[in-house]
């Protein structure tokens, strides 16, 4: 199969669990629940092969790469999918195919649980795996209560840790998006180190996922912000007849092409391969322009609709919340700008 | 009246001293509530404070002394503001005192004054300002509710919206279409309505932040007394207008600004990017913008305080600051992180909440005239631009 | 035809091939005058690099190979610009390569190919543009410059303005009404003028940069014969619009802000703020706008490579790229301290010059499409917003 | 007189000099040319006091605040006004009534070379007052062509050096606004120190007058665009009348509202009386709004008249060029916003 028939299918795959015209019914029952998501419908997913994407297929993957991904985050994102696919497939690429077929099939969830400050992609820090066991702490774990182990990382490695082991405690508090974000607290916890593989490439490969997904979310949300202006009247007119609205729309519509462009062009790029500075320099050049993005168009979204878009009820405000949640998610724009110029030091063309 | 004698006082009180003194009561007088909410409490969480103040005297901070308030000039009532504020103390349901008390001082009958000044000032009237309608936004004139008068009552039928804390009020102000044959200014009247009347209905709508703070208002064969109109019949619209009076310059003033400023400065520092260079200089930015509309404000109260006429020009302070507010907002969603995307204040400190922060100054811009609709009058009053 | 033959080869050529040939042929032929020049150099000037281009055949990349070009692919093009960019390669008076030659070879007769094709390679003829009039500019449509047909010539008479180096050039055509009876686009032709006719008079401007770079060029009964009528009679707005063409794609190209982007980085280091973190955070954001931009630029490039259809969305790259080069030059008077305020280049370095990038990048917003139109049809057929 | 009548009668004055409807021939006959100002108007101004302003009555100054300065700044900006007043009232504060009544009166120019570095507000730094005499470069020197002597700043006072004593070169460069800079070379010249009158706060006075004078120049460019948009027609419409332009014109009455607030609340409170933190902080704060506001307004005049307004010959080039030659005078927006930072570390109101 040509790559682009491969994205071309796994695109109409994720349109089936993402109803065109947005039926956002389901995400909305699911808001502010204990999982945050439907376990059911990870399942159906795991199905699909879309925990296995980036296995290789000799190793029983799919074998897909960064662009068949990115289309797939794409289609989630403007569907506001809340099942954590990104997270999950980010604790298989560091595990590889010994994770087993139980988390592969989407029976047994496992959710990376890499992070310990408030930015950035340092997945060392916060515990320890000393004599005692592990002990430490790991925050922002998303979508952490409907785990059923964490793949905790550190400097050495990591530790899959069931989530009702001893000396395991987790506590969570909601995000914007009605999902939440678990503390997981580990005293002495026995568990045995493993091997991560090439984890600085995986949480690049997470971090251009959750692009790819801000890159739906922001479209989506645009489209419903032009339908909008398309329909409702002040001063007798359709308020999209108006000038300055039309230019504004015009400046979000530059900055999603800016954004598509660039999530085409990374994913191509580490599909082709590239050296792990160039790698994370396009990765953090393009989560810049989605993080911003997003947010951008989340604001004029809301503007635009006037104060029924400050209502929970409208829709328009689930993507809002659901840019909030993400856009700092593996990494915020002001530490990619960082990490960009720092990779990739500015030299004339 | 021992109450207008003992308000009088503040006429003569330096600034400094007042400041001291509203410090001194609000830190021994404020009652067990939450501080430095950036969600409106409900009455019946705030009343405690509505009550404590009304014991004081201290409801109407504007109003002339001879009707209960406390006489302040604009520089006392910016003192009172900013004390308030560094406190964190919770904003009253304050329609009774800001928007409709000094429309009847101004407008009413001495009977209306009689009748619901006092209740205003002893918390027993709880107001809601109907204005808005679904299809009259940002273009208020095109109001469709519709008071017909039977006899000698108003029949009401129609809907509001955005009624700030409806759902704590027991009266309602709205703006009804009394006449339809002329051009659409010309025919809307303000009525006065008590919100247990059969056919009020009034269904909270829940806001980003997971608020009712805005409600619904339905009114359906309302009736109302003939006298609970103010003003003349059809003179709604130069009402809605003259009720902007201070309240254009209030509008504008810095505090949402200057208190989003020190709760990025707080974020800043918790999240240990406040030394970085990069942000410093943003942050600069931002207290620079935040120390000019400081200036320009004092211009206004300024103005105010030697009585002169504030002109049209007065919305580019709304407008600035609404959308500063909202650039702090931003920061404070780009500097914290994986905090950004929490629900509630993180570690429970309501000024480490970036998200909350973000999302009340979402309609700062859309409330109070659209900024867009705003320009456009400031284009065209002001820049004298060509329609 | 040895010419002919010879440029087939580039076809074949593997692209950094062409690169490794394209940047020694530059450095062996340039001749002695001004590199990195921020004005557009007069043909008096550049004449000598036309010339060794002339000889070489390189002067019109993109036509196709038969009538005499290099017929290079999109990103052969983009080569051969980057080439010039790098070496600061002065920019030819192209308006006959780059405008009319592909207008002729789509739309003219093959007396006109023969007679204009083959003096525009030698450089005999230099082409200026006629399209702007003092009350036609972002409304093109509304020129006034009329055309008559008297026997077999046309009469012109009227005024064109914003001719790029009109006073180098010894042609110029013209969009000229020659139907004032039906809808403003539909009467408009399309005409070739010699400028040395009795009646064309040509009127220098000079710019903020003290450079006579644009003309006003005034036609009073000016004569010239029947078959000067590029295309049908009243088909100007067609080729008019179809000149953009691959135009619309190369105007939104990132060399004019990469290049801006190199002057800041220089002036940086040349000032002392390099180092600063607040200005490395302001100039990597700006770098990656060049980024980004780069990124949709060759998502179009692919599409032409491609034979895909251009769609109206293309102009978002103007856009983007036009007030970017603008951002990158405010950046360079930011930081310039007192030599930003210099009439000539800082040390007679030309890319020390921030003044005259501040300059030079104001125009990119107007011309072209001033990007309010270009907005207004973004938003018409982009985004089908309504009227 | 009250300080109102004053700032009337000095704002009367100055509008003699700069007849309203902007005649702008005088203006446009002094660029390029040696001096880049009219030595004549010069002397007619110091006629009128203006370079004792700042002088106390007891001096035989005339005893003017800020706000007096500032509103005469404003109008000479409003004219576009060559003369270097701001500068040679810099040397006259530097060195007092012992300057002498020639200077005084006009008859003798006398300008400060005080800057050695790119920006800033150093006066410090480029010349050694060594045995050998006094030695270094000054740089920047505005309209220095037309001074008969030279106020040179060094670490320890000043130096009054005549433009033709020996050891003395001046070259110069010209600017965008028909003026020039000159570097001031000095080799072993040989002159006496003179100690210099609170020399940070002469130059904080220097950088408030030069605000206020970006914001005569920036409010009359706004009013010419503003008069251009009301008649200027395109599409068979006045472009005033289009909404995005007139958002865009809006935005701008806004920086220039806060401009001068900014400046008559700094004027004001240095007439006053501040500490010299405080006064550094409030002129760095108001000359930050008025390069940002002045180079703002300039890019927008430009932009709004479109085509014509890149041409040299509209006058409206004639106020971008005055922005860009002042935006970083007497420090840039850069400089002082990290000034203003220092001088008054954040503290939560």
């Amino acid at each position: 199969m040509t790559d682009l028939a491969e994205i071309e299918m796994i695109r109409d795959s994720a349109r089936a669990f993402v109803p065109p015209g947005g039926d956002l019914v389901r995400i909305r029952g699911l808001r502010f629940g204990e999982a945050g998501f439907d376990p059911a419908i990870y399942r159906q997913m795991a199905e699909m092969g879309w925990l296995m994407l980036r296995l290789p297929e000799e190793e029983g993957g799919l074998g897909l790469g960064m662009r068949a991904y990115c289309a797939l985050a794409a289609v989630l994102g403007a569907g506001l999918v809340p099942e954590p696919l990104i997270h999950a497939n980010l604790a298989v690429r560091l595990l590889g195919a010994g994770v087993g077929d139980a988390v592969l099939a989407g029976t047994r969830i496992v959710l990376p649980a890499w992070q310990a400050g408030f930015d950035g992609l340092d997945l060392a820090a916060g515990v320890t795996g000393a004599a005692g066991g592990l002990s430490g702490e790991k925050r922002f774990v998303y979508q952490a209560a409907g785990a059923d182990a964490f793949l905790v990382t550190g400097a050495e490695g990591g530790w899959l840790v069931e989530a009702g082991a001893e000396g395991v405690s987790l506590e969570c508090e909601g995000t914007q998006d009605g999902g939440h974000f678990g503390s997981l607290r580990l005293a002495g916890v026995s568990a045995e180190r493993i091997d991560l593989i090439d984890p600085a490439a995986a949480l690049d490969e997470a971090a251009l996922a959750t692009s790819a997904y801000l890159l739906g979310v922001a479209e989506t949300a645009f489209e419903m912000t032009l339908d909008y202006l398309r329909v409702r009247k002040q001063f007798d007119k359709p308020i999209g007849s108006f000038q300055s609205l039309q230019h504004r729309a015009t400046d979000l519509k530059m900055q999603l092409a800016l954004l598509r462009a660039g999530v085409d062009m990374a994913a191509g790029a580490l599909d082709a391969g590239v050296d792990d500075a160039r790698r994370s320099a396009l990765v953090s050049q393009v989560k810049v322009r989605a993080a911003d993005t997003a947010m951008l168009v989340a604001r004029e979204a809301v503007q635009m609709h006037g104060a029924i878009g400050f209502t929970d009820e409208h829709d328009v405000g689930l993507f809002v919340r659901k840019a909030m949640t993400l856009a700092n998610q593996f990494g915020s724009a002001a530490f990619h700008r960082r990490r960009f110029a720092a990779m990739q030091p500015y030299a004339a063309a | 009246m021992s109450l207008h004698s003992r308000n009088d006082i503040y006429a003569v009180m330096s600034d400094e001293e007042f400041r001291a003194q509203a410090r001194a009561f609000i830190e021994a007088n404020y009652p067990d509530i939450p501080r430095f909410s950036q969600k409106r409490l409900h009455f019946s969480q705030s009343k405690p404070w509505y009550m404590a103040l009304a014991r004081k005297g201290w409801v109407a901070p504007a109003w002339p002394v001879e009707h209960g308030g406390m006489g302040l000039s604009a520089t006392k009532q910016l003192i009172w503001i900013e004390e308030n504020e560094r406190f964190g103390a919770a904003r009253i349901n304050d329609i009774g005192p800001v928007m409709l008390g000094p429309l009847l001082i101004q407008f009413g009958t001495d009977a209306q004054k009689a009748q619901f000044l006092p209740k205003i000032l002893s918390g027993e009237h709880i107001w809601a300002q109907g204005y808005s309608e679904p299809n009259a936004g940002s273009d208020l004139a095109a109001v469709r509710t519709e008071a017909v008068l039977d006899g000698d009552e108003w029949v009401i039928n129609g809907q509001k919206t955005w009624a700030t804390l409806g759902n704590d009020a027991n009266w309602i102000f709205i703006l009804a279409r009394t006449d339809k044959s002329v051009k659409k200014q010309a025919g809307i009247s303000f009525i006065l309505v008590p919100m247990d009347l059969p056919g009020v209905t009034v269904r909270p709508i829940e806001n980003l932040e997971m608020h009712d703070e805005f409600c619904e208002v339905f009114f359906d064969d309302v009736r109302v007394p003939r006298e609970n109109l103010v003003g003349a019949v059809n003179q709604g619209w130069t009402m809605a207008k003259a009720l902007l009076g201070h309240e254009r310059v209030f509008i504008g003033a810095p505090r949402l600004s200057s208190s989003a400023l020190a709760r990025l400065d707080l974020l800043a520092r918790k999240v240990g990017v406040a030394d970085d260079p990069a942000f410093q200089d943003r942050f600069t930015r931002l207290r620079l913008d935040v120390a000019d509309l400081t200036a320009l404000f004092e211009t206004y109260i300024e103005k105010l305080r030697h009585g002169e006429a504030i002109g049209a020009d007065v919305s580019i302070m709304k407008i600035f600051q609404s959308e500063l507010y909202q650039r702090i907002s931003e920061e404070m969603m780009a500097i914290g992180g994986a905090t950004a995307a929490l629900l509630e204040p993180f570690e429970h400190d309501p000024r480490l909440h970036a998200a909350g922060t973000y999302l009340m100054a979402r309609p700062t811009t859309i409330f109070g005239g659209s900024n867009e609709v705003l320009r456009n009058v400031l284009a065209r009053m002001v820049l004298d631009l060509p329609a």
